[in-house]
């Protein structure tokens, strides 16, 4: 059977070239890096060299990289680090209402132990509005934390306006990153980011890999203490090959950032076209501009996204959904939540990411398929009907 | 995707008795698209017992199988063994539901009672 | 020229094998395991067969091991994990003199807090004396930390009892065994075990692969919080390659261990024979029964482990040394200290670890250049000649 | 290991001037080996001139190679001017010293000017 795998965004395979400069590490040049003796000097060298070209791909020096095992452990070293390194006095964080929950969970559990959270709105597109953030800042801000791009609906925020208001007042700003880095040009320098989380999986590094930048002279309390690995920011023996391939992998999406965007973009657009030609009553969600080059989300009225899931896997489509009956913990997606997006057409969304497979030869295959299955669970849809019957879509 | 019974795989491939009966006796409608699933069952009842039974469903493919098999138990069954059909039992008989659907989904038993309930209101209130 | 490791327990090259089991997980079965498609499939499957084979090495059931990147990792979940879930409540933890740095760093930041602390003294040998953790035990003592044995000299605890004892007082015992995972049978349920944490590297595993044993009712804090991976306790994409590869580390390792340890104590006891035989004033560190098979532990009269090590290293053999000019903090080992061994006897410490690619043959070499450079530098050594002058050793 | 200079290597790997001149005129010592370094200077003064001079050195690859480096640089050296050999121009002389290793390992220069010291002392008591 045909396999189109639209749900990249969970996961990519792991780019050729950068599993093989991996292996080496495995293998020959398998020593610790904070060996004191030879075998630990090519691990060295190697990690520092990943860390330059993690550096180069958000505009930051090497020095100032922190290596995680993830985006999620970079965002909670992030926030959970500098709340618990408490330099700044105050009790308030601002983040926003679509942030990964990498971030969300972590304010949760802050705002148990006493830190008051303000997050702000987003307009239908996803967007967070500079004037709200500098509504919301009081002198009891610690840390503004918003992401740069939504991985879900795609959409890219006013980065360099978000960070200018926090910079503004002297409070450390932190973007979880890990949807946007790789994919669009991102400069820490030049935003006055202080706190970048990145994964490197997001853009066909391994599985395992993330980055925290931190800005000199912003102090973190690690989540992991131990050794001084890291700076002493999180302890363990280096991950080599992980690091490794997350340094290769930055280094490629730096180099042909514009190639690979570009192709997404055009197939994308035209993917979009082509299903919103054959299948009425569709909906985009996100910025129609603003938005990932590689990310696509529609929602289907009146069928729900596992349905569509299942149908479409058995015509060999992977895509994911934000309803609730996808999502692990049953509640349809927050972030369509956010923008007011309805619970029915919540419900039957689809998120689409192209990938290092994707092919515009694919498109009519694609159409086709979801034309056909939406027909199909229309017809068995009471809200299909009832549209039908009252000629209006209540979606 | 949850790991699906055959059986459920089945009913949500090739779902029977889609639809609604026409000019139904009775009509019962449960859940609501926030919690993802919605099933609207139709029956025709005959000589206490049903005749016919078809279902409308948005929902997941627990919710879809769910519809089905029920509309399957019930055909040809009376008033009162169909009021008998638990949701456990639908469950059963689709060889098990991933725990995470067993309250959502599994809603096809209720529906079809309310349909039975609808009917049997009605029969009484043109008795009487 | 010659390469002789003997520092295996810093790092090892990953078991061919285990490579082989994690390639396709970079590349074909690429998925997400939280995926609700097919491509989620395999690896989800994946990742469960390793969570058999990790449970299996310790006795435990597959639904009890967390996945995480370190033994540090893991060390830190487990600890402040617990302490910071507060559900036994009391201010005072129990741990010894001789822990990794993964638990002796953090119980420093939670005796901050306000947090007590007692570190149990060790024998010479670096062993526990239960009757001590029984008398250090107070009704506000909220966990035991012990490890099961010591990297660097080798030492294993008598953890059945120490566990039986704060199981006695229904307090949570944790225990720390990087070192001794793979290597010395270990039963959490036999042994009543309620924490433990484990590294894959150091049974010729993944880096970036730790693992976290949890019974069933202790409730911990996630570090890492996000999505529910890991049951909660570890948000983040799961790094299947490096579980897959911990979990064949683990089925390799419980399958040869008899064979791995039985091969390691002959050849570490003939090459402590030989070396003892030709070098006068050397002292055996750690237990010389109840140690980690592949662990020796030397310390050389009247010279420094640095110079040892940069000597030995121009012959080609690779060592560690608990010396302060090695140590990246600049303190000579606090297991050293702890055992009672003198000042200038830390400095001449050795730290030798077994692997894959040792062999007896190479005895006669290590033998030669170590007898050859402790001359070399004991010739310019003023402790050495103080030594000759007065006829005693002051070490 | 830490990085260090080819220099360093050098005096390392052949030291010079090791051991203890005979029936020293000055004697100078300088750590311990808690710290993990400890040097031992011996010098023979002629006319005012470090004739001769010799170090025995417990200490790490800095701490052997600063030892040869300071003798090297001592030897024929008038008393005032060896006593003007800093430790840092030890470390220049070495190409540079990993920064870890500047304060512990790099007291060459101090144990020669003790060893200076206490020749002086004795010329002076002896004078005295
Ligand atoms: C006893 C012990 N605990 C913890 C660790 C830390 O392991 P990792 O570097 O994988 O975090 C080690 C490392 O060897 C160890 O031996
Ligand atoms: C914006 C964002 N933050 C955080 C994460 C978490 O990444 P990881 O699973 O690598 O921890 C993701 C995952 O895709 C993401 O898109």
């Amino acid at each position: 059977m045909k396999t189109v795998n639209l749900d990249y965004a969970a996961a990519a395979p792991l780019d050729k070239s950068v599993l093989e400069a991996m292996i080496p590490y495995f293998t020959e040049h398998y020593g610790n890096p904070s060996s004191g003796h030879t075998l630990g000097e090519k691990p060295r060298k190697a990690i520092e060299k990943a860390r330059e070209n993690v550096g180069r791909l958000i505009g930051s020096e090497a020095k100032n990289i922190i290596f995680t095992a993830s985006a999620s452990e970079a965002n909670n070293l992030a926030v959970k680090g500098l709340v618990r390194a408490g330099k700044k006095k105050g009790d308030h964080i601002i983040t926003s209402g679509v942030e990964h929950f990498s971030i969300l969970n972590q304010l949760k559990g802050l705002e148990k132990e006493g830190y008051r959270v303000t997050r702000l709105p987003v307009d239908s597109y996803g967007s967070v509005d500079p004037a709200q953030l500098e509504a919301a800042i009081t002198d009891q801000t610690i840390l503004v934390t918003i992401q740069a791009a939504n991985p879900e609906i795609g959409t890219i925020q006013p980065l360099e306006e978000l960070a200018a208001i926090a910079g503004a007042h002297d409070i450390p700003f932190h973007t979880d990153a890990a949807a946007a880095a790789g994919w669009i040009p991102i400069d820490v320098e030049k935003s006055g980011i202080d706190l970048l989380s990145l994964a490197g999986d997001q853009f066909y590094g391994p599985k395992g890999s993330g980055a925290l930048y931190v800005r000199r002279g912003i102090r973190l309390m690690p989540l992991v203490e131990g050794g001084i690995q890291e700076k002493g920011l999180r302890a363990g023996t280096e991950n080599v090959p992980a690091i490794v391939g997350l340094g290769e992998a930055a280094k490629a999406a730096l180099e042909t950032m514009e190639e690979r965007a570009a192709k997404a973009v055009e197939m994308r657009d035209r993917l979009k076209e082509s299903i919103f030609d054959a299948i009425p009553n569709l909906h985009l969600n996100g910025h129609p501009e603003k938005r990932l080059p590689r990310n696509l989300n529609v929602s289907v009225s009146f069928v729900e996204g596992e349905a569509l899931l299942m149908r479409l896997q058995m015509a060999g489509i992977y895509v994911s959904s934000g309803s609730s009956c996808t999502s692990q913990v049953l509640k349809s997606s927050h972030v369509l939540t956010a923008i007011g997006v309805s619970p029915e057409l919540a419900q039957g969304s689809l998120q689409l990411t192209l990938g290092p497979e994707s092919s515009p030869e694919d498109i009519p295959y694609i159409t086709e398929n979801l034309a056909e299955i939406t027909t199909l669970l229309r017809n068995m849809s009471p809200l299909y009907h009832q549209y039908l019957k009252e000629g209006k879509n209540n979606a | 995707m949850p790991e699906y019974s055959d059986k459920v795989m089945d009913h949500f491939t090739k779902p029977r008795n889609i639809g609604e009966v026409e000019e139904p006796d009775g009509v019962g409608e449960v859940g609501n698209p926030v919690c993802g699933d919605m099933m609207k069952f139709t029956i025709k009842v005959k000589d206490n017992m049903i005749e016919d039974v078809k279902y409308l469903t948005f929902g997941c493919g627990a919710a879809i199988a769910v519809s089905s098999m029920v509309s399957e138990m019930a055909k040809g069954k009376t008033l009162e063994e169909a009021k008998k059909i638990t949701n456990k039992q639908v469950a059963e008989e689709l060889g098990g539901l991933p725990g995470n659907k067993m309250h959502c989904s599994n809603l096809g038993a209720d529906a079809l009672h309310k349909a039975i309930e609808d009917y049997q209101a009605k029969a009484q209130a043109s008795a009487g």
